[in-house]
């Protein structure tokens, strides 16, 4: 699976997007972001802030209990701001 | 009939009208919107924002909420173009043309696509202060109210 | 700050744009209204429309309705174009431009500008069908009603 | 006094501005208005239509009831259709 993260996201990660295969015992957004959290002392930090964590599954705007597969591409990013 | 463009250089209000409009006399109204950036926040004196965007998802957003403007509002034509990357104060970001037969749907479309896109297409802002300092513009908990006004997608 | 003006030549919407905010970076929104000329009314098919004024007291309107749309929006600048004369379908009628730090008083300023205009400044439309007959356009109530919801002058 | 017409009412009075001393017993609006519909078929059909007529004073919005004076700039008109 693809993932990618945005603005701070992206910042505290420390990398745009990488390439994961799906993890054993995960299929959901919110499995996915606990085995994330684990992965590195950056991943950790991006995902504890306490701070509001969107997400997208192929593009479109989804829920903690939404499903992963190892072909998706997994966004995570803060609340928008352009306009 | 619509029109939605991510780029970093600047748009020209003038010729997105009249690609819009010509050709066709049954516009009665065209709404527009053009959002600047401002040389304060909070108080503090910026030197630049840079807007960030998650290409592929960004245009797909953007054209579904102008389809759903132009089916909302029986608009006639819209136009959404969104800029990206550094941008010093002055410059335009965004601009917002919705065409209808009459004023109203041309102003509460023009009104709709700013205030969704505002909550529903990924692009973030970043501010670049005079000490050199950065930061994240927080989403606005005003800007959700004012989306939430036209309910949901 | 408020510019008004009467005119049978067509107007530019960049330029005024940019008179409006060039030089300065306090303005984080622009909101506009245009109105042009439909090819139909009340379903007949119009080859032209007249825009007939009262030289003076039209000016006299136009700024006094600018002016309050600036203090009531606290608005950094707002624009107020009307053409007068014969005007073809597909052709601009009147623009109004309102700048603002944000883009809410933007957006109201344009939409007060837009109804206010249409209901206290002295100015009437002729429509001229293909069939050769003419016939003034008679005020509507829904006008007078949209200018109603922001009080009185 | 100075007397414009507009619109239609500019059509069926037969002309746009003519100059007028004030009449004897016309001290406001509404008593110029009966007034003129006295002058000429024209003004008489440009009054008595049964279709609202505005007027300004001095290029100020005025009723009926408005106070006029010989040095007066007397406008009518049909409600406004611009925008």
């Amino acid at each position: 699976m693809k993932i990618l993260y945005f603005a701070w996201l992206r910042e505290r990660v420390g990398c745009g997007e990488e390439d994961v295969a799906l993890p054993e015992g995960v299929a959901t957004v919110g499995q996915l972001v606990t085995w994330l959290r684990g992965r590195s002392p950056g991943h950790e930090a991006a995902f504890s802030q306490g701070r509001l964590v969107r997400c997208a599954v192929n593009q479109d705007f989804a829920t903690p209990d939404a499903p992963v597969t190892d072909h998706d591409e997994i966004a995570f990013f803060p609340p928008v701001t352009g306009g | 009939m619509v029109r939605v463009v991510v780029q970093s250089a600047d748009f020209d209000i003038g010729a997105e009208m009249a690609a819009l409009t010509s050709g066709r006399a049954d516009i009665g109204g065209i709404g527009s919107f053009i959002g600047t950036v401002r040389d304060t926040a909070h108080g503090a004196r910026i030197v630049s924002m840079t807007l960030e965007h998650y290409p592929g998802m960004t245009e797909r957003a953007m054209t579904q909420i102008a389809e759903a403007a132009v089916v909302r509002f029986n608009l006639l034509g819209c136009t959404l173009i969104h800029r990206v990357g550094p941008l010093p104060p002055g410059e335009n970001i965004v601009l917002v043309l919705a065409a209808a037969p009459h004023r109203q749907a041309a102003l509460e479309g023009a009104a709709f696509l700013i205030d969704w896109l505002k909550t529903k297409a990924p692009f973030w802002k970043k501010e670049r202060f005079v000490d050199g300092s950065e930061a994240w513009v927080d989403a606005r908990e005003e800007d959700d109210l004012a989306a939430t006004r036209w309910g949901v997608l």
